[in-house]
């Protein structure tokens, strides 16, 4: 059996770029492009970390829950989060990427996680409301990404936005269930949702106008809208639903557009945002210095871990 | 029904402390596999501690601390949430601090080996709640029990610093251990109406688990009594370590901020 | 009037916090003389919290919680124990967790550097009450920075890994200097009104204070603009870390847990 | 100048017990016993660590004080105790041992500490029964002590006598204040007075019978009375007091005795006792961990303080 000449790279990247045009998926084992590869390996990996740092601000109210239910419920949540970040290192390690050298590069800050998960989480509300806005700004995100072009990553995705279209609405339903409680209850979500509206919005990254990468990646397929279609589609879905609520969100120029057919609002702080992505953020020292000490704290189990397996490897096999 | 509601206590406390002291762990674990195991421990033991919760309120609606008029507390979240120090009645062994994953590891051993004899027995209650929870956690807990069992022997084999750690983790925890079989009246009259087991009963089926862990992990653990009481009392008496009043008062300060919440 | 209030809280709550952090050295100092150092300066610190606090209250009696009828609580105890999170004002700053002794020691420089300043210029406020707890904590606030300044340089100048050490310290507690001289705008209308000092002022003879203490120490703040704020919100608006919920968690558990009590 | 001819030791030993003898005090350049000087170093540094390891069960309550007056009282408090470590120390020190060693065998387990610190606190009630009860029966012990023969010993005695019945005043005083809150008040009072009602009457160590060197330290003048006398002191002290507070001492056995003038009372756990001696005790584990652990963390701030003191001696004697 002779092997197949190699084809030349312009016919691989005319096949490659025939499946994606056509929406079909890219599997491990096919060629593609170095840009591609790497781009995806940066979007999954900083999408990993995102899961892996966001369970942190809702973690911090775990062991405060104020009733085993909902103990319950955030226990489960956080612990999905760590699924989500196992399912999405697997599929970066499907591309070439080693999960111990992207966890030492989030550590070490040369990788970024979503900014959203720099914020503080200050009361029990911002569980809910971290489901609501947070998650709801994720899943927009997300689940144009379920089409993606690279099958791994978009099958993640799926089962990824399924999960937080779940932790959606608990945490939707949580607020609704303190709204309908007492005065402090109410002042809660709301101080909650004023504090978390914008840093939502600001989720979808920078106006499309600052957004150089983007035209590459809707070209791969990697990505499929812009940030500020995204952003416009996250308003439209929730101002109702802050008014189903009874909360006011914290936009004076928020307003219904009949000729748009969608709402107009303000413009979010981008200095924040800019502070935030640079590591000035109110949280940034703290969980990097959280996921650090975790992963040092842990470094002799897993050695252990890794001696035991070899010896009983090295017993197996004499 | 009033042991009955004691006993539930009991059983329920110490699920619910333990599942408050592994959620701690929660996006601190040496790997992600772990805070995803962990935690689901925790999901296990939160869930039986509800319905055992329920059944104390059930059989003894004396033993729910009062709440406020117009509070929506359920009777689970009122024991929980509501109840001071002394009447929590969990042994000491469950509120102790993590520590490093190693000393964890082994008051998950040490745990759910007795959980594991004791549950398997409960099915049998006269008491049909108790035997609920017994058939559906039995099997939960062999897990547990399976997984404390196998990070014991990976790290007493694993390199000499986990080797050391696991050895004073041992010392630290062993000393815990014997409250677990002290009988308490509450249980004695219990056993004898055929609602649980006798604690006493439990030793000799844990100690030979336990010395099936050891001989794995060629461990042995120190000879030493158990720890002292307080004046004859301990943890099923209401009379616990510094540990759980810092406990409690984290895990309680949202819902007693707010006693008429609803959530 | 609300003004003074919110300013008086400001003041006692950096106090009242800061003493809480300090506290909770409590034997674990280095040294016993360190042990019973910083115990004095959480007790001074307490000191000008507690007067401040009743301030507040006489002030402006809507700023204190209301309590169940019958509850023997003065009103620095209703301010300290009954008050949620968001009605704390103090800065970040002195919520920060105390980490090892080089973080607390140039967290107590940096806070004690700007009290000083401040207190020096509020023993002419126009109200008495300020006026008086400022004559007062002068001389404490000048040995609390003294000591601390004494410390950074010590540790600078002492090891290879004290120097390391209060190197990262001064990193990491850098960011929350800047928020002690934004001014809120009570603290402009304050000003205003010749009851205590603009903010602003304090930035230039802070940063000369300083300057000689990092000449004496070798050492260099790095160049970080201060931590972001919350939609333009920080400590003086009640939005603060994640650290304080837990600090006030434990410290209003006992008083919470019995709001009739009588202590 | 010739030096004088050293007396024999049995000239001294003589000079030293007329000293004794007559009441007045041995001063740390007069020549002493080496027994003596061996039993006073034990006896001065276990009430030392007494002291430092007593910071911890009271300290544990600083953080939670339910007054801002309160919260300052205790952390005078337990500021005291670390400063009456600090005077005994320095009188073992006149004895000629080293305050580093001394600590160094109270984490090594080789000197022991007053056994009633193993006992925890858990409401905020033991911080008065504790004030009232420990610190009562440490002052009966330790009022003895203050015509005690060794000088820089018994004047430190004096001192923390004076303050200890300051503390004990306070704490009664505290218990007073919650027999007159509420019923959940006075049931924390009463609970914690169950407590700690036995473990202060073992503090005056085991019945005579079984005390086999009070001899010789009363012979010696460091011990002026045996444990026997001391408790029954205690309790007759105590009881009318726990009457004025509205309190029931946990002992069916205790009664008036009009004969001898004094309470009758029950016999001690002792075994309880022997176990908590053996280190075996509720917290003996945890107290020792805690003063370890802080002697650890704090290694290198000694070490800074000590290399910058020998760079500062240097600079100036060049």
């Amino acid at each position: 059996m002779t092997a197949p000449a190699a084809p030349a790279e312009a016919e691989l990247n005319a096949r490659f770029e025939a499946v994606v045009a056509a929406q079909e998926r890219i599997e491990p084992r096919d060629w593609m492009p170095e840009g591609y590869r790497r781009t995806l390996i940066r979007q999954i990996a900083q999408h990993a970390h995102s899961e892996i740092i966001g369970m942190q601000p809702e973690g911090n109210w775990i062991s405060r829950a104020p009733s085993l239910r909902r103990k319950a419920i955030l226990l489960a949540k956080v612990q999905d989060e760590a699924g989500h970040g196992l399912y999405l290192y697997s599929a970066a390690e499907t591309l070439g990427a080693d999960r111990a050298d992207l966890t030492r590069r989030l550590i070490s800050g040369a990788q970024k996680y979503s900014s959203i998960f720099n914020y503080p989480t200050l009361s029990y509300a911002d569980v809910g409301t971290i489901g609501w806005l947070v998650d709801g700004a994720a899943i927009c995100n997300q689940v144009p990404l379920c089409r993606g072009s690279y099958g791994p990553y978009s099958r993640a995705m799926i089962r990824i936005c399924k999960e937080e279209s779940f932790h959606q609405r608990q945490g939707y339903e949580l607020l609704m269930t303190m709204m309908r409680g007492t005065d402090a209850q109410r002042a809660m979500v709301q101080d909650s949702v004023n504090r978390f509206w914008w840093p939502s919005l600001m989720m979808f990254g920078p106006p499309d106008t600052d957004s150089p990468n983007t035209a590459q990646s809707m070209a791969w397929g990697i990505k499929r809208h812009t940030n500020d279609e995204l952003r416009q589609r996250f308003v439209d879905m929730t101002v109702p639903q802050a008014e189903a609520l009874g909360v006011t969100l914290p936009d004076p120029d928020l307003a219904w557009n009949p000729e748009r057919g969608s709402y107009d609002f303000g413009e979010p702080d981008w200095a924040e945002l800019r502070a935030v992505i640079s590591g000035n953020g109110p949280c940034n020292a703290q969980r990097l210095a959280h996921r650090r000490r975790a992963h040092e704290d842990g470094a002799w189990v897993r050695e252990a871990a890794a001696a035991f397996a070899a010896r009983a490897a090295g017993e197996e096999a004499p | 029904r009033a042991d009955l509601a004691a006993y539930c206590l009991m059983l329920g406390d110490d699920a619910l402390v333990l599942a408050q002291r592994l959620a701690e762990w929660c996006s601190r674990a040496p790997e992600l596999e772990e805070d995803v195991t962990l935690a689901n421990i925790a999901l296990d033991l939160l869930g039986q501690a509800r319905p055992l919760l329920a059944r104390a309120a059930q059989a003894d609606p004396g033993a729910v601390p009062a709440l406020p008029p117009g509070s929506p507390a359920p009777p689970e979240d009122a024991l929980a949430f509501f109840r001071d120090e002394p009447g929590f009645r969990n042994v000491r062994l469950v509120e102790t601090a993590n520590g490093d994953f190693a000393r964890s590891t082994v008051r998950l051993l040490l745990f759910a080996v007795w959980r594991l004899a004791l549950l398997e027995r409960l099915r049998d209650s006269r008491d049909p709640v108790l035997a609920a929870v017994a058939a559906k956690g039995v099997k939960e807990v062999a897990y547990h029990r399976d997984h404390a069992a196998r990070w014991t022997v990976v790290l007493a084999r694993g390199t000499e610093e986990s080797a050391r750690r696991v050895r004073a983790a041992l010392e630290a925890v062993w000393p815990y251990h014997d409250e677990l079989f002290q009988s308490h009246p509450v249980e004695r009259r219990v056993a004898a109406a055929g609602v649980g087991p006798a604690p006493e009963d439990l030793r000799a089926p844990c100690a030979a688990v336990l010395g099936e862990v050891w001989a794995a992990a060629g461990l042995a653990p120190p000879e030493v009594p158990g720890l002292a009481r307080v004046g004859g009392r301990a943890g099923r008496d209401g009379v616990h370590t510094e540990e759980l009043g810092r406990l409690l008062a984290e895990m309680q300060s949202v819902a007693r901020a707010h006693p008429l919440g609803s959530w």
